[in-house]
């Protein structure tokens, strides 16, 4: 029982967020602070949504992978702010209307894998190109400002009880509900039999091709909510919300313990990955570390990750 | 186990040795911690638009001795790529770091808006520098020189390299730049006004890196041959054009000037490949920053003409716009490019 | 072993049923149709592509316009010839752009600084050559995914060109003024010259040497492969320590093109690479390939990106067009393994 | 015929619970041909293994040539003149003939290919097992299993070898490509190589080898050079160490009109454990009828009636359509013409998961990759298939998940911590056992078994056999797939054979004799002379 505690990603993702909030207040003097703690949060928010919707292509199997995420992300931007300021519709039906566009862009990454058998590495790298061509295409290069903004802020800049409203309202809720949908329900349970065998899984009856291209239609609709969530928070719509994103959340879905390989992998464990990644991110920008030494530094994260992982399973004649 | 404790330690290890040797973009005059040493506990911050191009080092520059000068707290950091939205993660971690006042060269002017509320409103004193928020809750608007000055300097020098006849292009950097834009449209409308015989070609080519920058050059080079000049508008974009024109053995045949840090552009300026540069002296508008956040701090009222001790000339400020105004642009050329350090 | 002499074959067995069923034959003319249409595809695209952009701009098919589509995409081409080998292996590699811009950080301050050319040279060559093998060794032995471990390095990497630029452009002379791109030998420019001939080189290692076949060996069916005796993380190291060698050479070109490197020089490279491999019709599952598919597959975007701009096309559609191709060139594969596996009567 | 070749001593090898090899010692001598026989799981493919260097002994020692080897690698067993044709086809379906004979030991200066040299041998090794010499254009990827089979046999033969090891290389050839395969062998023998077979095939031993070893559970325990059946069969079987799984080579139970098991089966726990026995009414009704079913170049114009109550065989060789006919029953492969009824009414294949809502169940033949789900517990691979009998929103109802697995485990007896044990940690008969519980749990009227006990352990495997009879007498129509003759002998109440994808024979009943079957299954049902086999080999659980 006990080796099965120490053996659990999570418990040493634990380990190392304490160790890194030890180190962090150690560094930064301003790291401990409640206004900063929360700060910190609010940021993980949009990458955190984006690592939720990565972990579940992830688990999927079948190399599933989604580098479209950050571009789905910023044509959704798009769509949202093409709603609410060229046709004037109120930003909470432009956002349902983005929601709806991310799942669909979503979903046609997951019908051509599916369909086509194509691997899906190829498959999003394509619309990766065209979503963020695309987005920048249709908002002419610039940002879309100008839609109604009061109420809608509500999600990116107001806070219930301190916290920010995008983590608890909208993060928070939506990891329990993954980790609910993951654990208790017969689609979770679909998902994990088809990353583990995606042959067994179709001879037991498992819908194997429905089940993959719904998860590749919520990456598409969480990489929506991030835009939405963008959105309100810089009260623009940015046709380059999402540039960048996909490393970070791909990394975070692979810290929290999810196998590349598909079927292994856990909500919580990509929560904590996200906590500590922000941990981290925070901490150093507080110590004056530049952003781009935080990008290497989650590389680093990473790999180092990936080999306590590699250790432990046999290793794959091919990559 | 353990060795996930030991690759724990290994990221923290890189974590804090990263830290510790912040001799990163980020500065710090001053010690921010512990010691008031002769300095007040006046703490001021400027976030640029992108960390450590010779650009914003020289307005460090001129930040860091108006900090000794007045002998408060100087710190300037900003993301690594030009993303706005970086950008104000780094305002809101300043602020949470309770710096008296703030100054920030908006990429975006819209979405930094809340973020400056929320520092405006926990006490902070905010400024914008170098780009403006208008609709911001700012207390002041440290302007390097107006958008229309600058606009109509470059399209000046590009004409008088021109002139005043044939087709030219524009390479600028990324589309959602407000500043970029502005320049350019002002230097359009000069050129509408004063030169009717130059003719913009293949409208307003947008880049992200210096290496599209240049193969945009190139192309529109091919694409009409009888250019005779190219406007590069940010520090990225300069030596990509340059570089297109040396490249194609086209020095002499097309004029370029653009807005560019006169470092960035000495190379090319020696070679020829580059007639000019337009910007200002970003050292002097890092000074006048720090001074005017000095000024909020300690509630000290802007006149309509200042006498700022370190400046040479005397810097106006418009009430109305609440806009304090270095001075004219400064035209950069072989000659006195060596001049400036940034 | 001696051959006794044999009769000539008496019986041949049949592979095809020799009674012909209407499904099995459709099947196979189908099949044959889509095999011709992905062994065409890419040069129809490229004619027309050529004859579009020749109709919609007077500059596009000159001399002068080829040789700058050529030179500008040298350093791509020479990427893209080493990463195809990986991708045959059924590996990839993302980290190979800010690759470039780390070892031409090192070029051009080499140059700054007035070193002998040769030394430059052979700096960035052994520079590409660690990170090659760096990106090897996490993948090949220590069996890390291909794709976390290189995304992984692309970080680091990126990460290190900015901490060695320090906030400084460096401005480069190139390593050799043939790698210039004004160079020509009998009126072609140099570096296109250098490109066709790594490109030749590792055609023909490919087709025609053992260790080529290796590379097949090991992308078709890997543990077939150990069982043969390859020594397949010899192999698939060596292609990393190759595609390090040819990173190396890229950035002296990359340096030499644009001149000067920045905190993000070179990452734009990455995706290109990329898209230039499988747009050629590498499948990124392994076992097929050549260079020369990459090398039509790389002329066809670096003609894009340059047609488009002549074309007056806004630079923003670049992605569009890109995306649409890469998915147009998987789509056709996925299509000709479903239907030859609808004939193989296999379940996975 | 003095110096053996290759000699093994005292081979011992053993792979986490099973004990593969138990101090085996063999020897090939020059120019010598040795079948090496056994059932399934006997150890042959180790052995063979191990000779090629995939596996290492645990002990023992192995001469080549009177010299100590020891090979690590496939390649040092390669180098050093041993070729083995696996049974597995390990070859590289994107690559050319010609490139897939020469792999890994290509005709170079330098590491430069000398390809008309390789072109002009190839021709040649092609044409000696008369293969036309254009096929070396070819992609592998494209050709018949047979022809896959034979390249690789030419491959192995032109590898300049001493010792040729050959697993079970006639399984899917015809005999005229049977014929020149031994006539290879024969040149290749009196160049003074060792040729080693591993074979099911009674009727070319004689043709095949001059000396029969026979494996039984790891140990080798008879050599012989008399072709006699009877005699091998008596080896191989070696019955005493599993009376419960008793093989009657020659009776046959005949149990039609009777309800309830014959042999042992009355006092068998699981029997009377598994489910309800109400359904007895329903006996002989045809649950799953096929006709005139066809698959291009797979199966052509079968007809199968499987009625309730009654265990159904199928017998076939390796690639005769068994397993495929199965998939098209179930949609995941097509029907190119036939008709299916299911229950009496028309019934069109749509795939596992709409056969399993209509009642008809499928336990896949290989277990590893199309069974198991690898990375989940016992109680999620055992509750998959059934889910919507705890779940009627969506959200799983544990608490009923927990019970239903908890029934099943207890039912079939399967060895588990429980619920929550990985799947991974069960032996290969546990699994099979939670496989097999996934598909009961789905109230089955149809169950389609493919080798259900391919690679299991003998007392395992018993018990699996009880419990495929009590399914039987509950009600349920079971068709069972299998080609190991004991089990069908044992079980079935009717045995369809299939040859190269067509139905040769429907034995009920006495009819059921091994030779019937056999003649079936060959296709040879005008040679009346003995021909017996033990059924093909797979040593899976070996491997795992």
């Amino acid at each position: 029982m006990i080796s099965g505690i120490l053996k659990d990603r999570r418990s040493a993702l634990i380990v190392l967020i304490i160790i890194a909030i030890v180190a962090m207040s150690l560094i930064s003097p301003y790291f401990l602070q409640i206004n900063n703690l929360l700060t910190l949060l609010q940021y993980s928010a949009v990458v955190g949504v984006l690592a939720l919707g990565q972990v579940m292509v992830i688990l999927g199997g079948g190399g599933g992978i989604d580098l479209s995420i950050g571009s789905t992300m910023s044509l959704s931007s798009v769509v949202f702010g093409l709603a609410a300021v060229n046709y004037g519709l109120s930003p909470w039906i432009a956002a349902v209307i983005a929601l709806v566009a991310g799942a669909g862009f979503g979903t046609i990454n997951g019908l051509l894998i599916t369909m086509l058998n194509l691997p899906p590495l190829i498959v999003t790298l394509g619309t990766m190109y065209l979503y963020s061509s695309l987005a920048q295409v249709l908002a002419g290069g610039v940002d879309i400002t100008g839609f109604d903004r009061e109420g809608f802020r509500t999600i990116g800049q107001m806070s219930v009880a301190g916290v920010p409203f995008q983590v608890l309202c909208i993060l928070l809720p939506l990891g329990a509900v993954m980790a609910f949908v993951t654990r208790r329900t017969a689609f979770g349970r679909n998902v994990y039999a088809v990353g583990s065998n995606d042959v067994a899984a179709r001879l037991a009856g498992v819908p194997v091709t429905r089940t993959r291209i719904s998860l590749y239609a919520i990456s598409g609709g969480t990489a929506a909510l991030g835009a939405v969530i963008t959105a309100s928070w810089l009260l623009n719509a940015k046709s380059t919300a999402g540039v960048g994103l996909e490393l970070q959340a791909i990394t975070i879905a692979v810290l929290g313990g999810a196998a590349i390989t598909g079927g292994i992998g856990r909500i919580s464990g990509t929560l904590l990955a996200l906590v500590l990644v922000a941990v981290l991110n925070n901490g150093l920008q507080l110590a004056g570390v530049g952003s781009t030494y935080q990008i290497g530094l989650l590389g680093a994260v990473l790999i180092i990750s990936m080999l306590v992982r590699a250790r432990g399973q046999s290793k794959t004649l091919v990559a | 186990m353990k060795k996930i404790t030991g690759a724990a330690a290994l990221i923290i290890a890189g974590a804090v040795t990263l830290a510790a040797c912040s001799n990163t973009p980020t500065s710090t005059t001053g010690s921010p911690d512990q010691t008031g040493s002769g300095s007040s506990d006046v703490k001021v911050a400027f976030v640029s638009q992108v960390e450590g191009i010779p650009y914003f080092n020289g307005f460090k520059t001129g930040g860091e001795r108006a900090a000794a000068d007045l002998s408060i707290t100087y710190t300037q950091t900003g993301p690594a790529k030009a993303d706005s939205t970086e950008q104000v993660k780094i305002l809101d971690g300043l602020v949470s770091q309770q710096y008296d006042a703030i100054a920030v060269s908006p990429l975006d002017p819209t979405s930094i808006n809340s973020s400056l509320s929320a520092a405006a409103s926990a006490g902070v004193k905010i400024a914008t520098s170098d780009a403006d928020a208008p609709e911001s809750e700012r207390a002041v608007f440290v302007s390097q020189a107006s958008d229309e000055a600058l606009g109509s300097t470059v399209m000046d020098e590009l004409a008088k390299a021109m002139d005043g006849t044939g087709q030219f292009g524009i390479v600028s950097g990324s589309a959602d730049t407000a500043t970029f834009n502005n320049w350019i449209a002002a230097a359009q409308a000069q050129q509408e006004a004063e030169y009717p015989d130059m003719e913009l070609v293949g409208g307003i080519r947008y880049t992200t890196d210096t290496a599209q920058a240049l193969q945009e050059a190139q192309n529109l080079m091919t694409a009409f041959p009888d250019l005779k000049g190219i406007i590069a508008v940010p520090s990225t974009a300069i030596p990509g054009v340059a570089q297109a024109v040396q490249n194609g053995d086209a020095i002499g045949r097309v004029a370029v000037t653009g807005f560019g840090s006169p470092q960035t552009s000495g190379e090319f300026l020696e070679s020829g490949a580059m007639t000019s540069t337009v910007l200002w002296d970003v050292e002097d508008l890092g000074y006048l920053t720090v001074w005017a956040l000095n000024q909020l701090v300690t509630e000290t009222p802007f006149e309509a003409t200042n006498e700022v001790p370190g400046l040479d000339q005397p810097v106006s400020y418009d009430e109305a716009t609440k806009t304090l105004l270095l001075g004219e642009p400064t035209v950069f050329t072989k000659d006195n490019y060596a001049d400036y350090d940034f | 072993m001696s051959a006794p002499a044999m009769t000539s074959p008496s019986t041949t067995p049949s592979p095809e049923a020799p009674d012909p069923s209407s499904a099995a034959q459709r099947d196979a003319r189908l099949l044959s149709i889509l095999r011709w249409i992905q062994q065409l595809l890419m040069p129809v695209l490229l004619v027309v592509e050529v004859i579009l952009f020749t109709v919609l701009s007077p500059h596009f098919m000159t001399a002068q316009n080829w040789t700058n589509i050529a030179i500008n995409s040298a350093d791509l081409a020479l990427i893209a010839a080493g990463l195809t080998l990986i991708v045959i292996m059924a590996g990839i590699d993302v980290s190979t752009g800010f690759a470039v811009g780390l070892i031409g950080w090192f070029v051009a301050t080499g140059m700054a600084d007035q070193r002998s050319p040769i030394l430059v040279l052979l700096t960035a060559l052994l520079a590409g050559a660690v990170l090659g093998l760096f990106n090897g060794l996490l993948t090949v032995r220590l069996a890390i995914p291909s794709i976390v471990a290189t995304l992984g390095t692309s970080a680091i990497f990126q990460t290190l060109l900015f901490a060695l630029w320090n906030s400084t452009d460096v401005f480069a002379r190139p390593v050799f003024p043939w790698l210039s791109g004004q160079s020509r030998i009998a009126g072609f420019p140099t570096v296109a010259l250098l490109v066709i001939v790594v490109y030749l080189i590792l055609h023909v290692v490919l087709s025609r040497t053992v260790y080529g076949r290796s590379v097949y060996a090991i992308g078709s069916n890997a543990e077939a492969a150990a069982l043969t005796g390859i020594k397949i993380g010899r192999v698939r190291l060596t292609a990393y320590l190759i595609l390090g060698l040819l990173i190396g050479l890229a950035a002296c070109l990359y340096s030499a093109r644009i001149g000067v490197v920045q905190a993000s020089s070179g990452g734009e490279l990455t995706m290109l690479v990329i898209s230039s491999v499988v747009v050629g019709g590498t499948s990124i599952l392994g076992g097929e390939g050549s260079v020369l598919r990459t090398l039509g597959g790389l002329v066809f975007i670096a003609v894009l990106r340059n047609g488009v701009v002549l074309a007056g096309v806004p630079s923003l559609w670049n992605g569009v067009m890109i995306g649409v191709v890469i998915l147009l060139a998987v789509g056709i594969n996925g299509l000709v393994v479903r239907v030859s596996r609808r004939q193989r009567r296999s379940l996975t | 015929m003095t110096q053996p070749v290759l000699e093994a001593k005292d081979i011992s090898k053993r792979f986490g619970a099973t004990q593969a090899l138990d101090g085996v010692s063999f020897r090939i001598d020059a120019s010598e041909r040795v079948a090496v026989m056994g059932e399934n799981g006997a150890g042959k493919s180790t052995l063979m293994k191990v000779f090629a260097g995939v596996h290492q002994a645990d002990s023992g020692t192995l001469t080549l040539k009177g010299e100590p080897f020891t090979p690590n690698s496939p390649y040092e067993a390669i180098l050093s003149g041993i070729s083995t044709v696996y049974q597995e086809p390990a070859f590289f379906s994107h690559l050319s003939v010609l490139e897939n004979l020469y792999m890994g030991r290509q005709r170079s200066t330098i590491g430069w290919l000398n390809t008309p040299a390789m072109r002009r041998e190839g021709q040649e090794l092609l044409g000696r097992l008369a293969l036309p010499g254009k096929l070396l254009r070819r992609l592998m990827g494209e050709l018949s299993l047979a022809e896959q089979q034979l390249v690789l046999i030419a491959r192995a033969v032109a590898a300049d070898a001493q010792v040729l090891i050959l697993d079970e290389p006639t399984s899917i050839l015809t005999d005229t490509e049977s014929e020149r395969l031994f006539t290879v062998v024969d040149e290749l023998t009196a160049d003074g190589v060792g040729v080693c077979f591993i074979t099911h095939r009674f009727d070319e031993l004689e043709r095949m080898a001059d000396r029969y070893v026979v494996l039984r559970d790891g140990k080798l325990v008879g050599e012989t050079t008399d072709a006699d059946r009877d005699g091998l069969l008596a080896m191989m079987g070696g019955r005493e160490l599993a009376p419960n799984a008793a093989m009657s080579t020659s009776v046959t139970p005949d149990r039609v009109g009777a309800d309830s098991g014959t042999v042992d089966q009355a006092a068998s726990p699981s029997q009377a454990s598994i489910g309800s026995q109400t359904a007895t009414a329903d006996h002989d009704q045809v649950v799953l009828r096929v006709r005139g079913a066809s698959l291009e170049s797979t199966f052509d114009d079968i007809d199968l009636d499987v009625p309730a109550g009654r265990i159904t065989g199928l017998y076939g060789l390796v690639g005769a359509g068994r397993t495929e006919l199965a998939l098209s029953i179930l949609g995941e492969l097509g029907l190119d013409a036939g008709t299916v009824e299911f229950q009496g009414k028309p019934y069109t294949p749509a795939g596992s998961r709409a056969a399993l809502t209509r009642g008809i169940a499928y336990l896949p033949e290989d277990r590893k990759t199309q069974g198991l789900l690898r990375h989940m517990t016992v109680g999620e691979n055992l509750s998959v298939a059934a889910m919507s009998s705890f779940t009627s929103t969506g959200v799983l109802e544990l608490g009923k998940e927990r019970s239903l697995v908890a029934r099943w485990i207890d039912r079939m007896k399967i060895k588990t911590t429980g619920h929550n044990a990985a799947i991974t940690s069960l032996s290969g008969g546990n699994q099979q056992k939670v496989l097999l519980a996934r598909l009961m749990a789905t109230q089955p009227k149809l169950l389609i078994l493919d080798e259900p006990t391919r690679g299991i352990d003998v007392a395992t495997k018993a018990e699996i056999h009880r419990d495929i009879h009590a399914l039987a007498a509950q009600g349920i129509a079971v068709l069972l797939i299998s080609s190991e003759m004991s089990e069908l002998l044992e079980l079935a109440d009717v045995v369809h054979t299939l040859h190269e994808g067509t139905m040769t024979s429907t034995l009920s009943g006495a009819q059921i004799t091994e030779s019937a079957v056999l003649r079936g299954a060959t296709g040879s049902l005008a040679d009346a002379v003995s021909t017996s086999t033990v059924g093909s080999e797979s040593e899976m659980g070996a491997i795992s």
